[in-house]
């Protein structure tokens, strides 16, 4: 399989220079063969005009080029200071400098303007801040191109907004900066040259002004793309799922809300805001959670997903790759996997019936590849589906959706979109659409929660829903008291 | 059925070999291969091999477990050899390979550890039970003879002769007024054939009772190792280690005059009669009934007793005197 | 087709090699190719195999269980105490079999609920249950096992022993139950990724605990057949042999990491081992030397295939797309 | 969407702080000292004499040898590996190394030197296999205890070396106090701080402990895991070997099985002294400290008079309870952190 083809293009010195492309284009492979991560079968990189290949990140590092790849990978047990120096560690005679290791760590934090103690273990920071120590780290004096994978996919708009400060501030002082991502609108206010991708190919270069969104999408996905809102045409039904004070102390505290049939609920907020938190203790994922949750009607006990998913209420996780799908298995098997006992006669599963459900889930949502290739060679989007397709085989009636198009390129998102209005529509599904892209929750909600703080802040319907609303309420903290205490 | 298909053919080819002019084929078995002491054993087997031209192959595991010998019996009875001298690791667990290496034909002589007396024709003992635990007990009066409280270290829970051996010495130090000068802790130690392990034993045998004069052990890795304990320990002459040892791995102690005395017998004189035994098994000259007499040239005879048992009892005491005669 | 061969590529190569050491052994020994020998060999591997296939769904959920071997001895050592006191075979086995599940669900509790790393655990109940077993066994370990109890190890189906019988039977069981049942389903994905699964509504910790109850029933089973070959019962039965199951699961294609693997893979190793141990005791070859064999054939079998790998990449195409040099 | 806004509550940020993170890792170590204190009170109160001086040397003597083979493991345990082979390496150093030094009297003065070689050959291998040929290393090390204890059987042939056959040196040093404590526990201490040290301030202990952590980032940042896993493996195995010519000195009669079976102990070591068995964190002080527990375990069940089985049960028991507390310090460690990747490998 390849994975990139005849990709050539320049980056200038001292631009900020956007990569975009669909999920799976090779932005990230592109990065790995640039900084040494990965061997080209063929062709080369220049610096300044020399042709180099790196055999790995810290060659590449010596050279003035280092990344920030996409996901965060940093020593949970070391403190910040020591993950910012890992194998570049300042040292005196044969050994490390611990002193001076923690001093410049500090000075280095202080410059970005990042408010971090660096004797702290990385095991204890937040996505945010785990963030911040892998831009410090990657960030050097002399350095030449700095590239970011999607720095900004976890950040709140306030922290984004420290980064794209860093970002110009290392551009005037010559760096190049390579900027992977799927947010427009950073693009728009950052770039300089917008470079895009498709299927592992180079599609065309241009200065950013000479190309507006609409263009830029086109370029991305061969066709254009809106995020448009459809009118409802069909009244909800009655009440699916009801949650009544649920409390998870330290977490969130006394959640009560409705989802009924038919309806898509969109549930906003900042990150860490506890989101996530309510939809697993929903799925029985915290069985310390306190409070009533009812399915049609009648209580339940959130003991476990397995108990869950009997009631039909399932979770699909934000964390497509290591919750979401099991990559070493077969499409079939993970469509087939929470439906086993259901594919079962006397104990044993019939693979017949198997493949049925596989190939049925598989057009229906249009997944592509053959139903026993291993999930491991899907693209992003099309494991979101298998994710999604394996909850829908159970026939579920209530259905939690964690950040369902998180990462997933715009084309993948408009199908994800429609998939999720007609399973409310038609299925008469309930379902809680937890997303950070506001622009998304105004789009396919019929109703939109606001979490603040573990708090539920505001219940808006869509009519009045606007960004400015539910940033507001996400930034606001009901009644001057936190759930997290 | 219960019978295994082609034993009986196997019977016949045996009966064949026995008493003709054909060289008998004869396998020594150790309880697992790689210690000192049955190497000593194998030599006193390949002299009788050599002595009465016979077939002579030594077999065995590394693996110090039952399963492992139960392993190497049952692949020997195919190889038909026309006896088996073997030292069971787990008398018991041993005994339906050697029955059913008798109901091939094959003689079965047991040597230093016996197995079931109905899985075998002959068990050659080095000592009764109550004559080593005598002569251990000599040992450690000769070591300290104003006599003390005495520890035991045995090799495991589950070693038959080792508390066999605690049991007698426990008894005589009890009722026979030769022994009354000697007490003894009634928990038995037990580490396993480990050097380490005894060593540590004694370390904390010594602390946990500061008035102990010896320790024993019927282990011959456990005895030596514990004198050394004692010596690093600079209790050397005060402590004493005595028991089961090879005399070359406690020449020094003796030497040096830390230790007075440690007990064994001639493994290879014991290996030597088991494999005259087995041979005379072979030939018919004797089929393993009470009163039968085992005829081992310069390294006597013996009379079989009951159950088959033939008592070698030749103890030996090694002290400064003598040891130097014994080079194994 | 050629998916087919690639699927079942690591048990092809188990024949392969079982072949090998079947040429290999009767060149050995002559008395290697005599089938009531062979038979009667096969059965000293039944313990062996039993424990296997109770090891083999735990490594399959990417979990390890090293005290298998001294739940055996609290098995076999309950089995005689029962015999002896003349409880009938069809009342002692359930009580074994549920007091040695039991067991093996005591790590699985620890592991699945405790969330506790399961190669500590087991490391921990080895000695544990190894001392239980000396405790029930008392000083002299147990004999006088009754015939009923004996049945086992010494009648024969037809020219078979009856305990290798057992042991296919339990090798076929255990191959439906891995390839065919929500429990195999369940393992598979819980050895692939056991968050994922969770999530997936799979119930995990039951699963968990269900697969170290299994493999603790099934030592006690091999306690059975140990009871039944061997006549008596001792707190120090089998130990040590752990070892020796654990390379026939590795080596039958059960990756240690979990999420693959198959119980004929495990059968074939066990073939395979026994074919070469019982060709080298046939032709005496000293116990030293087949220490060797083993641990070679261990690092080779599973080393061989990426050694391969890398010396096709280092003179083939030239490139190295794994981690490079610093 | 350019609000600008807190980001995580301070208070969260406090709890955090307090809950993950270095204290709790810290509390680890005071986890096993507490536990050893525990054993003590409990045994001086049954037994008065077990707080003697000669008691705790005795306890200090036996824990000498298995803390420093701890020591080496724990570099291994470090990188999220095992190695099983520490015994065989140790039986083989003592026996091929003394034995060669007794056939050929030249090679006396060299006996460290070819012990450290042994060493570094032996742990070479056991690295080669796991990080080059990827076996994983309870694999791979099961294979290479088989085989190296194969080759000390095959070389020594049933022969015992005899504590005469000893170099002098070796002998005395076993035997040696120095200001009232034995020397094999000033060695002992000397290791333990010497590997703490070359852990806590070479590029290379630093190393160690980051691919233990998370192997991923480590690839990610360029380091070599060849390098960092062999590098771990052959201290292990140089340690091992030294270790061995010091306990061969201490039994004196050495056969063939010297040290077999210790790799269980040395592990039980590392586990009870708070090094994760998941790799990147715990020190050699801990596991130094596993192997007091342990050694005083041993000694305080001799002194009761306890039998074996009850050994047997306690330790079992000890090591569970063990991996317990250390569980609940990761999964503080864990639930103090982004749940997406950070701690991903760890789980
Ligand atoms: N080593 C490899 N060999 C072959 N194909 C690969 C390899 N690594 C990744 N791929 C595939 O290459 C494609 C490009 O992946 P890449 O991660 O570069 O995409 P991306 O543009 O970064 O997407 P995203 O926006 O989701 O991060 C994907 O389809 C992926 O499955
Ligand atoms: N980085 C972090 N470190 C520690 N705890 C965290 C972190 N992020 C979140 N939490 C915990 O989880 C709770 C809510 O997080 P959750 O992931 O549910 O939020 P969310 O709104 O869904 O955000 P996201 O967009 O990241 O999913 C927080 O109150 C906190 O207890
Ligand atoms: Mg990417
Ligand atoms: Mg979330």
């Amino acid at each position: 399989m390849r994975a990139l083809t005849d990709v050539s293009f320049d980056f200038a010195a001292g631009e900020i220079h956007a990569l975009v492309g669909e999920n799976g284009a090779g932005k990230s492979t592109l990065v790995g063969v640039i900084t040494g991560l990965i061997g080209p079968d063929s062709g080369f990189v220049e610096l300044d005009g020399k042709p180099i290949r790196f055999r790995n990140p810290l060659e590449a590092r010596a050279a003035g080029v280092t990344a920030v790849f996409q996901d965060p990978n940093l020593f949970p047990h070391l403190s910040v200071a020591e993950n910012i120096f890992t194998g570049n560690y300042p040292r005196s005679g044969a050994f490390v400098d611990r002193k001076a290791m923690a001093r410049e760590a500090r000075a280095k934090l202080d410059d970005l303007g990042f408010d971090l103690d660096a004797d702290r273990l990385v095991a204890g920071l937040t996505v945010a801040e785990a963030q911040f120590v892998e831009i410090a780290r990657a960030v050097d004096t002399g350095l030449k191109i700095l590239i970011l994978d999607e720095p900004t996919s976890a950040l709140t708009p306030g922290e984004a907004e420290k980064l794209y400060a860093v970002a110009r501030k290392l551009k005037s002082l010559g760096t190049t900066v390579v900027w992977i991502s799927h947010r427009m609108e950073e693009i728009r206010v950052l770039a300089d040259t917008i470079t895009v991708l498709r299927d592992g190919g180079h599609v065309q270069t241009s200065p950013a002004a000479e190309l507006d969104d609409d263009a830029m999408i086109r370029l991305m996905v061969g066709r254009s793309v809106v995020l448009n809102q459809v009118a409802r045409t069909e009244p909800v039904g009655p009440p699916r799922l009801a949650v009544e004070h649920l409390s998870l102390p330290g977490v969130f505290d006394d959640i009560s809300f409705e989802v009924a049939e038919g309806e898509i609920v969109g549930v906003a907020g900042l990150v860490g805001s506890g989101r996530s938190e309510i939809a697993q203790g929903i799925f029985g994922l915290s069985p310390r959670m306190t409070g009533v949750v009812r399915v049609g009607g009648a209580q339940v006990k959130p003991r476990s997903p397995a108990a869950m998913a009997d009631h039909g209420v399932v979770y699909l996780p934000e964390d497509r790759d290591a919750e979401g799908v099991i990559s070493s298995l077969s499409i079939a098997a993970n469509i087939s996997l929470p439906s086993t006992r259901r594919l079962s006669r006397f104990g044993f599963m019939q693979s017949r019936r198997e493949r049925e459900l596989a190939s049925q889930q598989g057009q229906a949502l249009r997944i592509k590849g053959h139903v026993q290739d291993p999930v491991s060679s899907l693209s992003g989007g099309n494991r979101q589906k298998v994710a999604l397709a394996r909850w829908l085989a159970t026939d579920p009636r209530v259905l939690l959706l964690d950040e369902p198009t998180h990462g997933i390129d715009v084309g993948t998102k408009a199908q994800v979109h429609d998939i999720m209005r007609n399973l409310a529509r038609e299925g008469r599904m309930a379902i809680l659409m937890i997303s950070s892209d506001l622009l998304e929750v105004i789009a396919v909600s019929d109703r939109v929660l606001v979490i603040s703080r573990g708090r539920l802040t505001a219940d808006i319907p869509i009519s009045e829903a606007s960004q400015e609303r539910i940033l507001a309420a996400a930034t606001r903290a009901s009644n001057g008291k936190d759930a997290v205490a | 059925s219960t019978q295994a298909p082609g034993s009986s053919g196997a019977t016949a080819s045996a009966s064949q070999s026995g008493g003709s002019a054909v060289k008998a084929k004869i396998f020594m078995a150790p309880k697992f291969t790689g210690l000192a002491y049955f190497e000593v054993a194998r030599k006193g087997g390949e002299q009788a091999a050599k002595d009465l031209g016979i077939d002579f192959k030594y077999i065995g595991s590394d693996k110090p477990e039952a399963s492992a010998q139960i392993a190497t019996l049952t692949n020997a009875i195919p190889q038909h050899p026309d006896a088996l001298v073997v030292s069971a690791i787990d008398g018991d667990a041993v005994a339906p390979a050697l029955e059913q290496a008798r109901q091939a034909g094959i003689k079965v002589v047991t040597y230093d550890a016996d197995a079931a007396v109905t899985a075998r024709d002959i068990f050659v003992n080095q000592l009764t039970y109550e004559l080593a635990a005598k002569t251990m007990l000599d040992a450690a009066l000769l070591n300290s003879p104003s006599g003390g409280l005495v520890a035991f270290i045995s090799a495991s829970p589950s070693a038959p002769n080792h508390a066999a051996h605690v049991k007698f010495m426990k008894q005589l130090m009890d009722t026979d007024p030769k022994y009354a000068s000697l007490k003894y802790v009634s928990t038995v130690q037990f580490a396993g054939d480990d050097a380490t392990k005894s060593q540590e034993i004694a370390r904390n045998l010594m602390q946990a009772h500061p008035d102990l004069k010896v320790i024993i052990s019927s282990s011959a890795v456990s005895a030596p190792a514990a004198e050394q304990a004692i010596i690093d320990a600079g209790k050397g002459g005060q402590v004493f280690a005595t028991g089961v040892a090879l005399p070359s791995s406690v020449r020094d102690f003796i030497k040096s005059g830390n230790s007075k005395a440690f007990m064994m017998w001639d493994p290879a004189e014991l290996g030597y009669i088991a494999t005259v035994a087995a041979d005379e098994l072979v030939k018919g000259t004797i089929t393993g009934k009470e009163g039968d007499i085992v005829d081992a040239g310069a390294a006597g005879k013996y009379t079989v007793g009951k159950d088959g048992e033939v008592d070698y009892n030749k103890p030996l005491i090694f002290t400064a005197a003598n040891i130097d005669k014994y080079q194994f | 087709m050629s998916r087919q061969l690639r699927t079942y590529s690591s048990e092809l190569i188990l024949v392969g090699l079982i072949v090998l050491a079947a040429v290999w052994s009767s060149g050995l020994s002559p008395y290697f190719l005599d089938t009531s020998n062979l038979l009667r060999s096969a059965q000293f591997f039944v313990i062996f195999a039993l424990m296997a296939f109770g090891l083999f769904p735990v490594v399959v959920q990417g979990e390890i269980d090293i005290s298998l071997a001294s739940t055996l001895a609290v098995g076999s050592v309950l089995f005689a105490l029962l015999s002896v006191r003349g409880v009938s075979l069809f009342a002692a086995l359930p009580i074994v079999l549920v007091a040695t599940a039991a067991l093996g669900a005591v790590n699985g509790l620890l592991v699945a609920y405790a969330g506790l790393p399961s190669l500590a655990v087991t490391l921990g109940t080895m000695g544990a249950y190894r001392g239980l077993a000396y405790l029930l066994a008392g000083d002299s370990g147990v004999t006088g096992i009754t015939p009923d109890y004996r049945l086992l190890g010494s009648s024969w189906v037809g020219i078979v022993p009856s305990s290798v019988v057992l042991a296919l039977i339990i090798a076929g069981a255990c191959a439906l139950l891995m390839g065919t049942t929500s429990f195999g389903r369940y393992s598979y994905a819980i050895g692939s990724s056991p968050a994922a699964s969770r999530m997936a509504a799979v119930p995990v910790n039951r699963t968990r605990v269900a697969a170290y109850a299994l493999a603790g029933g099934l030592s006690g089973l091999a306690g059975l057949v140990w009871v039944s070959q061997y006549q008596s019962a001792r707190g120090d039965n089998a130990d040590g042999s752990i070892l020796f199951v654990l390379t026939a699961v590795v080596l039958g294609g059960v990756s240690i990491k979990g999420g693959s693997g198959r119980a004929v893979g495990v059968l074939l190793a066990v073939v395979l081992l026994g074919t070469i141990l019982t060709g080298m005791q046939l032709a005496n070859v000293p116990g030293t030397s087949q220490t060797l064999v083993i641990g070679a054939l261990l690092i080779g079998a599973i080393g061989l295939p990426r050694a391969v790998q890398l010396i096709r990449q280092r003179f083939g195409s030239g490139q190295l797309t794994a981690p490079a040099g610093e | 969407m350019t609000a600008s806004v807190q980001t995580v509550p301070e208070r969260l940020k406090e709890r955090l702080q307090i809950s993950g993170g270095s204290a709790a890792l810290r509390i680890r170590f005071m986890g096993v000292l507490a536990f050893q204190a525990l054993l003590m009170v409990v045994f001086t109160a049954l037994v008065p004499r077990f707080i003697g001086w000669g008691n705790v040397q005795s306890i200090l003597f036996t824990a000498a040898i298995l803390a420093m083979v701890a020591a080496g493991q724990t570099l291994v345990v470090l990188t999220g590996n095992l190695d099983l082979s520490v015994g065989s390496i140790m039986g083989l150093s003592a026996y091929v190394v003394y034995d060669l030094a007794s056939q050929a009297p030249v090679l006396k003065p060299y006996v460290v030197l070819v012990a450290i070689i042994f060493g570094v050959v032996l742990g070479a291998i056991n690295g080669f296999l796991v990080a080059v040929l990827e076996i994983p290393s309870i694999v791979a090390t099961l294979g290479t205890l088989s085989v190296y204890r194969g080759f000390v059987s095959f070389y020594a042939h049933a022969r015992e070396v005899s504590v005469g056959e000893l170099p002098q040196w070796a002998r005395h040093l076993a035997s040696a106090n120095w200001l009232g404590v034995s020397a094999y526990v000033w060695l002992a201490v000397a290791l333990v701080l010497l590997v703490g040290f070359a852990l806590r301030t070479l590029p290379w202990g630093r190393k160690i402990y980051a691919y233990g952590s998370n192997p991923r980032a480590a690839y990610y940042y360029g380091l070599s895991s060849r390098r960092i896993v062999i590098g771990a493996y052959i201290g292990a195995g140089v340690i091992a070997a030294l270790v061995g010519l010091l306990l061969g000195a201490q039994v004196g009669n050495i056969n063939s099985l010297l040290a077999d079976g210790i790799e269980l102990q040395v592990l039980a070591a590392v586990v009870i002294g708070g090094v994760s068995i998941w790799g990147g964190s715990g020190t050699v002080y801990g596991a130094a400290m596993g192997a007091i527990v342990l050694a005083t375990i041993n000694n305080g069940l001799v002194l009761l008079g306890v039998q074996e089985f009850y050994r047997l049960i306690f330790q079992g028991a000890a090591i569970v309870a063990a991996v317990a507390v250390d569980a609940l310090v990761q999964r503080r460690v864990q639930s103090a952190t982004n749940r997406r990747a950070i701690m991903e490998v760890t789980s």
